[in-house]
């Protein structure tokens, strides 16, 4: 089945839940074992409150949009925002790299253990967009790793 | 998404329930940083079994309010957390610092014995 | 609190879950009552499956348009889809009216007994907007009717 | 969603639990009118006992199967419909024609007894 989703949001915290549970349930559709779907709902949870938080400085006049479409064997979300991008992506991925004094930098260490596939696209000024790909286990996959 | 908190002397009790993102973090950074300003509080102890869910955003207030109450000479405990949260947590690195209790009665008695 | 979202999806029988549950968590955010949030699911449920039944004929390559946004007293949802429109409205929100022969006429009806208000607007060849209105119940309002 | 079916001699009894949409509706449909077809059915029995949610859909499948029986001379009954569920059979007229029974089993002995 081709399914293919997109929404957008004001960028306010309680959005964060929304765009988890769109993720779930279309991940749910698919041949996700719950344990995916769980980790896709953490890394769905960091992409959009980092555009929340750091993109648009947690002003909530801000929009988010995620994208979703499956394809043959994977899932693929695109977290985009218009806010104020990122100037050195790879700084940024640090695992504890944080602008923010009370944070953790843990979002992009947590998007990349979880997700097969992690791209994040960033201009200063114009915006982020976060690409997560998450592979569907196949059922012989599955059937391997459940008797590991 | 709901807080609770109680009190056992020098021991402050919060238990969250829902989905610990960050709005849970924030709600719960206002409702115990005022409390460890204000009050003798020496035990934070956060009993985390009705979350059903935890990201980096929750897991910051978590480690923030341990920070906060290390330089006061205080300590932080957890209690019940549940294998998917528990898996966040221990990702981090949280379990070399902070001792996990399977109940809050766990966590209550190895504070009273510590 | 501002809020306003809008979800795009592939008209597939799937994502009327997907619709309810977006409904729902924006309505869970507000005041809504959980005998609110079941109506707005009956709805948008309706209106949803409208647009992948009558609108696109169950062809699932025609996409769904979901709006909504919250001002003071009231939840506003707009249901949008291109396909192949309304020629009679008036006709077609009779009770008990439907041009499919194993259907029951009955999604307007639920509609309009749900929602405070309830708007279609149409055109042949072009598509339709379903709007529907719920209106918020004050603290006051529902304390008088628990009274009751 | 799941659809699970079972016999008592002439009654063809099907549990529905989950979302009564047109999915399921179309499921329904699919799993149900082969057996009336070619089973010598006379009482169709539906549980909702685990349905959460019902839309026109779903009630129009219901009654759709209430048309099919009538033709044969069979019957159609309801068991275990909770609150809101119910709220929405009522709203269309069906108790007028179908008879609610609050579980399964109270359901079967009218069945027997009728
Ligand atoms: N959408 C975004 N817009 C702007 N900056 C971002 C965005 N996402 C991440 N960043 C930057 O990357 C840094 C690291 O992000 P992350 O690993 O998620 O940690 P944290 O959110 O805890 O700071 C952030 O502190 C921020 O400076
Ligand atoms: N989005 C739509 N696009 C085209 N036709 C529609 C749409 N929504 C409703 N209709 C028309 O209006 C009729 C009545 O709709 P409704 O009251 O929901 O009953 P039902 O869905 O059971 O037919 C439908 O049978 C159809 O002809």
């Amino acid at each position: 089945m081709d399914n293919k989703i997109r929404l957008e949001f004001t960028g306010i915290g309680e959005n964060v839940a929304l765009a988890r549970l769109v993720v779930a349930s279309l991940a749910g559709q698919l041949n996700f074992t719950l344990s995916d779907i769980e980790e896709l709902k953490v890394a769905v949870s960091e992409a959009v409150s980092n555009s929340i938080i750091h993109g648009y400085n947690a002003v909530p006049s801000g929009i988010v949009i995620l994208e979703a479409w499956s394809d043959i064997d994977s899932l693929v979300i695109k977290i985009v925002d218009m806010g104020k991008g990122i100037a050195d992506i790879q700084k940024a991925m640090e695992p504890a790299y944080s602008t923010e004094p009370d944070r953790m930098g843990l979002g992009f260490v947590f998007m990349q253990s979880f997700m097969d596939d992690l791209q994040v696209d960033s201009e200063p000024g114009k915006g982020t967009t976060v690409t997560l790909v998450k592979k569907i286990s196949t059922d012989a996959g599955r059937l391997n790793s459940s008797q590991n | 998404m709901s807080l609770e908190k109680k009190y056992h002397r020098d021991t402050l009790v919060i238990k969250i329930a829902g989905e610990f993102d960050m709005v849970t973090a924030e709600e719960f950074r206002r409702l115990v940083d005022p409390e460890l300003d204000r009050r003798q509080i020496r035990n934070l102890v956060i009993n985390l079994g009705g979350v059903s869910f935890i990201d980096s955003s929750g897991l910051g207030v978590i480690i923030g309010r341990y920070k906060k109450l290390s330089q006061s000479g205080g300590k932080l405990w957890i209690a019940a957390a549940r294998p998917p949260v528990r898996k966040i947590l221990e990702l981090s690195g949280l379990q070399k610092i902070i001792q996990f209790y399977e109940s809050e009665k766990q966590a209550l008695e190895a504070v009273r014995e510590a």
